[in-house]
């Protein structure tokens, strides 16, 4: 089961890499393309747990629906457009 | 998302030529619009005035490249009252046969335009199908598809060629057929129905006071028609209906705009018909063509569009001293923030292309 | 009329998917209504407005297709013709005085509009308008038709009236006309001859000459002012012609004052 | 044989005839190298070793057959969009290549039809494929460079990752993961970030919007299509593929008919095309891309091989869409013996994609606000009753049928 522990320190280094781009981002929305990043690679650790179900509900619902609401939520609220004009 | 302005053109599929529609949206809802015109002036006022008088028949000819027809015969109306010209009685009969024929082609092109707006490529491709027809039947007489040059001062070019007439009504009675059956794919088509019912409404008062005139003043449901009220050839000898829709008591949305140009080109039908029926033989040219002239006229004309209307003035040489256009659209888009506000973005093209713009006559 | 039925549930898809089907199967089964374009061709009717030809054995080489083209795309130039196509041409008497050198037209088909007006004004026919309508090129210079290569031999030439399309004839100012004849020399129909005319100039050795002055005959001029754009006295103008009929008939001789 | 025993057995004669022998030879040639040689032949030896190189011929095979579907997929659209619009559709692709063959031979190949102008008119995919290939990629100045070459990314990638999870038969699959179906819809519900990140990041108004409209109505036509297939997957009672479509060819009604699933669930049915239809944004539902106000919407400011990958991936996606509402509703592989159930697979999902294509020509795009209000106000509704009518089916029918002694009518 070595490689299953390999596996899971990369996932795991990823996920941490990823959730520390989150947290640092300077542009909000490459913070939330992160985020469903860290979401995608958790649901690689419930594949390593055996998970395979909560993995597929992980992406359905996670990658899939919360992801897409907050980009959303960010892109109907007020920000401007690189280059200068207001939106 | 804050209000903000999308630039829509010059190069943009909705336009339909060369100009600019700024809207300022509010997520979808449009606050407001601003046009743009002035991409395509080819200053053919003043062209005109630097060449004789036969010659600016291919200027108006291509002021709208979809109904150049009925752009050089509002020409050849204003030069021939100028000039003190008689048409004899057969050039008229060819001439209001070709005017419908040019309609027909010119209602049928705006059809066409429409569906892709809608997202329905296969309507534009049918309704171009049977543009064809009548660009054949155009081209026979005068030798061209989509320039004519075929009115000219005093008359027409030349006779209609044998079995014109038989050939005109094998392909009105197969657009009849095909009208009919476009109806199921079209007008009663329900989606169709959702994108262009309440859609762009403005009532008949409001056009009447923006100058909105032609098809889209007859989708309100006003009776005004210049083919009949200032009239000109021979639309007076013979039986026609002025047609008119209204989406509700006096106002007019896209799907009213289209259903009265289904009418017209109907109407149109009967008009080629009811000239076939009676037609003269004869000359068809004015036997006595001045080649300069003196003094002003001035003439309007049903256009494809709306009303067209020419000013010329002569001061006794071979060229126009000034000619002045003035373009039913011009004013039709000028109007369009009265009739945009308050739709969504994708009603633009819908609206937009239901008023029939044709960039070349607005922008001259 | 039909479009004022109720809208269904059918109207969503079936209805219109009829229209659809229908097309689709006339269209397999069948022939479909799209031209193949470089492998079959639609034909043009004969009144088509193409490539133009010059019939040069009736062009006279006037100017005036030039002269009527708006896009001024359609020039005159001087042509050496063979003796043979000397012998044929219509009015070769008038060729025959400058000696081969002929005027022919030659088109720059990246400015032609393809109106007609150089067919339709044409006083004897030759400028014709052909059913050929490719005429693409990769450059600009191979629009450029030279006048020969718009040259056309028929076996049977039509024999047409000169026709004066243009609705004018020119005009002798005699008081100043110089009697220097080029307007003769130059005519394309030769329908000027010079005459006796009304001054009488007084040269410095005493004698008195007779200035002569030209006669037009209005029945085969073309109003095509070459007259008037040789004369070195500026003593011609063109007048629209005053009869009714297109042939410009005036009284043999009567020279109008202007 | 199965997929997966045919690509085991083709893994280990692959294994044991090339690859360990060259690996050992390997380990031999250059003894300090040896090690890594030495251990990927061990590993390859082994049941874990063969079992991988067995996937990964499994997943290439389905992957091939994918695209050789998106070809013709493409092909098919436009020869049907053709034929209804009265046109003849792609005919002569490469003829300058034919022409350019007469020219150095000096006469007609022999392949030249002179009759009927047919060429072969399926190439003209490749025609495509090349000139996209070469075209020059544009990333905007201003555009944000990151998101705007990670949105095809993501979204290209989802749409291919879908080509493997699909069984074309019980005996021909790729995957076959117990959650087969939700992994499939998992898949599609990621393609919303890439969408939504490439309109963003293009900085362009048009793509912006585009890319809201897009993800606006991917996200509420999730919600309905989900309910629609619970429908199923209640009476199946599983997400695998091969039990639903098992479940559908036992249940029988009239003459011993196979019950197919759009029988009894005609409002699922009805409701699951519907928001397929909005899933893969296929007319009527394109407004996310509509050419008439918003250019193409959020795929504007893409050229090149990514605008290409974009139009591919919506195929592929169309084409794993119709896989499964054949999966659900059409009784999947299942059909009569002599022609084996891989064709009766792709000849259903052909029907499909065939219908769509008549929709697509036939009618106009929908406006925003109707394809939300249609979504939420119409279908969410149909699809709960659709749930309803199996719960009754499956629970309180059967229930009641023991009380009351009722005749076992599902």
């Amino acid at each position: 089961m070595a490689l299953d522990l390999l596996f899971f320190w990369i996932l795991a280094g990823l996920i941490l890499a990823a959730a520390w781009a989150v947290v640092n981002g300077n542009d909000i929305v490459h913070s939330v393309v992160w985020l469903s990043t860290v979401f995608l690679l958790t649901a690689g650790i419930f594949i390593l747990a055996e998970a395979e179900f909560l993995a597929v509900i992980q992406v359905l619902v996670y990658v899939g629906a919360i992801s897409v609401v907050i980009i959303f939520g960010i892109m109907l609220t007020k920000r401007t457009l690189k280059g200068g004009e207001d939106v | 998302m804050a209000e903000m302005w999308i630039s829509m053109g010059p190069q943009h599929p909705m336009t339909h030529g060369l100009w600019t529609l700024k809207v300022k949206v509010d997520g979808e809802t449009i606050v407001d619009a601003d046009p743009e015109l002035g991409y395509l002036h080819r200053s053919v006022e003043k062209m005109g005035e630097r060449r004789k008088y036969f010659m600016n028949t291919t200027l108006t000819d291509r002021l709208c490249y979809a109904s150049s027809t009925t752009w050089t015969h509002c020409y050849a109306l204003s030069v021939e009252e100028l000039m003190g010209v008689e048409v004899p009685q057969r050039a008229q009969y060819i001439r209001t046969i070709m005017l419908e024929l040019q309609r027909l082609a010119s209602h049928l092109m705006w059809a066409g335009a429409y569906m892709p707006d809608l997202g329905h490529i296969t309507g534009a491709l049918y309704f171009w199908r049977d543009r064809e027809l009548f660009l054949n039947l155009l081209e026979l007489p005068s030798g061209s598809r989509l320039l004519y040059n075929y009115i000219r001062i005093g008359g027409v070019k030349r006779d209609l060629p044998d079995g014109f007439e038989e050939k005109t009504e094998r392909i009105l009675k197969l657009f009849e057929q095909r009208l009919d059956e476009y109806a199921d794919l079209f007008e009663n088509s329900k989606i169709f129905r959702m994108r262009t019912e309440d859609v762009g409404n403005f009532t008949a008062s409001q056009a009447m006071n923006l100058g909105i005139t032609g098809p889209n003043l007859r989708g309100c449901g006003t009776k005004h028609d210049l083919r009949k009220h200032d009239t000109y050839e021979i639309y007076e000898e013979i039986d026609w209906e002025i047609q008119t829709r209204e989406a509700g008591p006096g106002y007019s949305d896209c799907f009213s705009r289209y259903m009265v140009r289904i009418d017209e080109m109907r109407e149109s039908v009967h008009i080629i018909r009811e000239c076939f029926k009676n037609m003269p033989s004869g000359p068809t040219m004015a036997s006595k063509v001045p080649i300069r002239a003196s003094g002003e006229a001035f003439r309007r004309t049903e256009d494809s569009r709306g009303e067209a209307l020419m000013y010329l003035v002569g001061d006794g040489s071979d060229r126009p001293y000034r000619w002045k256009i003035k373009s039913p659209m011009f004013t039709t888009i000028s109007a369009c923030p009265h009739y945009l506000k308050g739709y969504k973005v994708a009603d633009i093209p819908s609206i937009m292309g239901s008023i029939d713009i044709c960039i070349g006559e607005t922008d001259k | 009329m039909s479009s004022d039925r109720d809208i269904g549930i059918m109207d969503i898809i079936v209805n219109p998917m009829k229209v659809t089907l229908k097309q689709f199967f006339k269209s397999t089964f069948g022939k479909p209504t799209t031209v193949m374009y470089p492998l079959e061709k639609r034909d043009p009717p004969p009144t088509y407005r193409g490539m133009n030809a010059v019939i040069w054995d009736l062009c006279i080489g006037c100017g005036i297709c030039g002269e009527v083209c708006p896009n001024k795309c359609l020039k005159m130039k001087p042509t050496e013709l063979s003796d043979e196509e000397q012998d044929r041409a219509w009015y070769g008497s008038h060729v025959a005085k400058r000696k081969n050198k002929a005027e022919r037209p030659a088109i720059n088909f990246g400015h032609c509009m393809f109106c007609g007006f150089c067919e339709d004004y044409c006083p004897t026919g030759a400028m014709t308008m052909t059913d050929f309508y490719e005429l693409a090129d990769t450059t600009r210079e191979g629009l450029i038709y030279p006048a020969r290569s718009m040259k056309v031999d028929l076996p049977e030439l039509p024999q047409l009236p000169l026709t004066n399309y243009m609705m004018e004839s020119p005009i002798l100012n005699s008081e100043t006309c110089i009697g220097c004849s080029k307007c003769v020399d130059n005519c394309p129909t030769n329908c000027i001859i010079m005459d006796e005319g009304v001054i009488n100039k007084e040269l410095k050795n005493g004698t008195v000459r007779n200035v002569e002055n030209p006669y037009f005959d209005y029945t085969i001029c073309i109003g095509c002012s070459t007259c008037v754009k040789v004369c070195p006295a500026d003593c011609l103008h063109m007048e629209p012609i005053s009869n009714s009929s297109s042939s410009g008939l005036t009284e043999e001789g009567e020279v109008t004052e202007a | 044989m199965s997929l997966f025993s045919f690509c085991r057995w083709m893994a280990e004669w692959t294994a044991n005839y090339m690859l360990i022998p060259v690996f050992n030879f390997q380990r031999n040639l250059f003894p300090p190298f040896s090690h890594p040689a030495g251990t990927i032949a061990d590993w390859l030896g082994t049941d874990g070793g063969l079992d991988t190189l067995a996937w990964t011929f499994a997943v290439n095979i389905a992957f091939a057959i994918g695209m050789t579907n998106l070809i013709l997929v493409i092909h098919l659209e436009r020869k049907i969009a053709a034929r209804i619009q009265d046109r003849r559709g792609p005919m002569l692709s490469f003829r300058s290549f034919r022409e350019l063959g007469e020219d150095l031979a000096g006469e007609a190949p022999s392949w030249r039809f002179k009759d009927n102008y047919s060429g072969i008119g399926i190439l003209q995919n490749m025609a495509d494929g090349i000139k996209a290939i070469t075209k020059e990629l544009i990333v905007p100045s201003k555009a944000d460079k990151f998101l705007f070459t990670m949105g095809p990314i993501i979204f290209i990638s989802s749409s291919v990752f879908l080509l493997v999870l699909f069984p074309l038969s019980d005996r021909f699959a790729a995957s076959s993961a117990p959650a087969g179906l939700m992994v499939i819809m998992a898949a599609f519900s990621i393609a919303p970030i890439g969408v939504l990140t490439s309109g963003w990041a293009s900085n362009n108004k048009y793509s912006m919007i585009g890319g809201m409209r897009s993800a606006a109505q991917l996200m509420s036509y999730e919600i309905p299509l989900l309910l629609s297939m619970a429908g199923v997957f209640l009476l199946a009672g599983s997400f695998d593929p091969v039990t639903i479509v098992e479940q559908q060819q036992e249940s029988t009604w009239l003459f011993g008919l196979p019950m197919w699933n759009f029988i009894p669930q005609f409002l699922g049915f009805i409701v699951f095309m519907i928001c397929i239809l909005a899933e893969v944004e296929r007319v009527p539902f394109d407004l996310p891309e509509a050419e008439a106000e918003l250019v193409e919407g959020w795929t504007t400011e893409y050229s090149g091989i990514r605008y290409m990958l974009f139009l591919a991936a919506e195929y592929i996606r169309g084409f794993a869409g119709a896989a499964v509402c054949t999966i659900l509703f059409l009784g999947g592989w299942a059909g009569p013996w002599p022609i084996p159930p891989e064709i009766w697979f792709l000849s259903k999902v052909y029907l499909i994609l065939i219908f769509w294509i008549f929709i697509r020509w036939t009618v106009p795009r929908i406006r925003t606000d109707q394809i939300l209000e249609l979504g939420w106000k119409k279908l969410l509704p149909l699809s709960l009753i659709n749930i309803l009518i199996v719960i009754f089916m499956v629970e309180i029918y059967p229930y009641f049928s023991d009380v009351v002694n009722l005749p076992e009518v599902f």
